[in-house]
């Protein structure tokens, strides 16, 4: 398997653009979004962001990419209240969410370990 | 309140949605100006879940009431609010454990440990524009209070200190949350969540009075 | 008026909640999304983009926000297609997508001027 | 063809919109391995355009021509390939002004004012393994085809130049376009782009030679 992503956006509409814009250059890694209030909103859902969170694991990692500081607020809060084993390999990257997205994509499409696909998202910058 | 029980502290708690009902319009007026103008919706929606829960099945102790509102309101508001508060109530409930009722002393430091919750939470210092401007005169207020004063002192205390604080977050410029991509122009408004930070302190304190 | 902005991405929902997000800390700007291909695939479109730079233009210029290397390319296609006295008051900005819009749009809703659209949103980190 | 007029300019152009049908399911390939997998349909989609357009209405002048298959390739393709080809094509229609029929001597500087175009819009130089690394030695070859050939000379030699430069481009790292994203991992598989250009230039050398 591979590291996967989960991508927290206070929209719906732009995380799950952003899961399609990255599956296209990696297919075979498990992208999630987490976007929106989960009730159709603008805001986070700490229920969608602990969902996203199992269902992108594999075993491999979480590279977590979010948009703004209220996501990052819900995010935190959501790796604290999970069992510490499993948290520990899910990692917020401080990143462009887009840019940081696609190229943690690329990476763990291309085997990249966590700390790889970490450090790709972090030098995104959109200059490709 | 007859002795901080759990029953005190639920009714304390419907007694803070009430009072965010009776806000909203105006906490969201004061996000429109430096933020995105959710606060009121966003902390109607949780105390609304707050209520419906305590309304299915009320905890015994005050201290599962605390987390009951925590985790509700983590769940439920949808924006930095939620967190923040999700985490003060949560470090309130563990400071109070499984105490059956609540001193005042234990009281104040419920209120310290959920405004260090917030700055451990957000990361904000006092003078950023944010709840935590409201909150950290609050605690100093009732830390003095608590030391000959009753509960309803000690939130009487706080509540006082919070409306002035936050009265005063007016000048300040935003340095953290959404404000801050504001500069200089969130200079001259409110902070919304200090605002509704010294409201829900004053609905405690109303409750802790007995009036409520 | 103000200052309008543009924002380009392969994926149209990118733009669109890009667009949604902003709107809510900047209500009065015109903010307009230039998303996917023009037939609900992902990519860019020449035409899609033109038609919002016009749509974005108050006379006060237009901050041009995209995702990826291939949405500059027909962002600059377009400018350079446009009319000279129009093309010089519509600015590309390198600038994170989302972050950046959403600091260009809260600097115009406050009355920015062009420049400091764009300045607010080449500091844009996403730290708030 | 028969002196390089409007309709035999047209001709081409329709021949290198059936090469790309043909080799479109292989670009895509290419594109899987080091991009987003749309090379192959991105031209597809923009020639069928091409094909449509002068169904309809076949200007009168060879660079008439190009400046049609320029535009409409830039409103079509929706990736990078669109707006390069289509710089590519409006900087040759431009270079070949309105003349009647085209040279060997105007041929290659039309195919040099492409390829300069190419570079000033996607800013890649040879080997950042990019259609560049296709395009540059196919001008190159011909220029010096242009000294004493004719325009078939011509075309032959940068659709050899090209073949060889695109399947050269295998070993190379990509560092223009989305293929950069992959570092070295790009190290192994043919630019899409070059081998699209490639096939461009054998289609037109096929054109000119009179086979196609
Ligand atoms: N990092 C932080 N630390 C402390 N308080 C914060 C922080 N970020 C935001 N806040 C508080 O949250 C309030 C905004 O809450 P709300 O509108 O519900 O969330 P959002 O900004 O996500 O829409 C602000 O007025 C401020 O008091
Ligand atoms: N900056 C650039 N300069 C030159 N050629 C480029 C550049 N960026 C991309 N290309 C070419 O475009 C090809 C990809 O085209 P295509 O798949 O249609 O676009 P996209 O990458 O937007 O999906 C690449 O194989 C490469 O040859
Ligand atoms: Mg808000
Ligand atoms: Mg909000
Ligand atoms: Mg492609
Ligand atoms: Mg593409």
């Amino acid at each position: 398997m591979s590291v996967g992503l989960v991508v927290v956006s206070h929209s719906a509409q732009v995380a799950e653009g952003v899961v399609e814009l990255a599956s296209q250059m990696a297919p075979s890694v498990r992208l999630v979004a987490a976007g929106g209030d989960g009730s159709g909103g603008v805001g986070t859902s700490f229920d969608l962001i602990s969902a996203a969170l199992d269902e992108a694991d594999t075993g491999d990692g979480v590279a977590i990419l979010y948009d703004l500081g209220s996501a990052l607020l819900t995010t935190e809060m959501a790796l604290e209240m999970a069992d510490p084993d499993v948290a520990e390999r899910r990692v917020i990257v401080e990143a462009p969410v887009v840019e940081g997205a696609i190229a943690a994509a690329v990476a763990a499409e291309g085997g990249g370990g966590l700390s790889a696909v970490v450090a790709a998202a972090r030098e995104a910058g959109g200059d490709a | 309140m007859a002795g901080c029980d759990a029953a005190a502290t639920a009714a304390a708690v419907r007694q803070m949605a009430e009072t965010i009902e009776q806000h909203h319009t105006e906490l969201t007026h004061l996000d429109r100006e430096i933020g995105d103008g959710d606060h009121g919706a966003n902390l109607v929606r949780g105390f609304r879940a707050v209520v419906e829960k305590l309304d299915a099945d009320e905890p015994g102790t005050p201290g599962a009431v605390l987390k009951l509102v925590a985790t509700t309101l983590i769940s439920t508001v949808g924006g930095a609010s939620g967190p923040l508060f999700g985490t003060a109530f949560l470090r309130a409930a563990t400071k109070v454990g499984d105490a059956e009722t609540l001193d005042a002393a234990t009281v104040s430091d419920a209120l310290s440990a959920a405004a260090e919750g917030v700055v451990a939470r957000g990361k904000a210092a006092v003078g950023d524009k944010t709840m935590i401007d409201a909150f950290e005169p609050a605690v100093q207020a009732a830390q003095s209070a608590a030391e000959e004063g009753s509960v309803a002192d000690v939130l009487e205390a706080a509540a006082a200190a919070a409306e002035q604080a936050a009265s005063e977050t007016a000048p300040l410029e935003a340095r953290k949350g959404r404000a801050s991509y504001l500069g200089e122009r969130s200079v001259g408004h409110v902070d919304p969540g200090a605002q509704s930070t010294a409201y829900l302190l004053r609905s405690l304190a109303t409750s802790a009075s007995g009036a409520g």
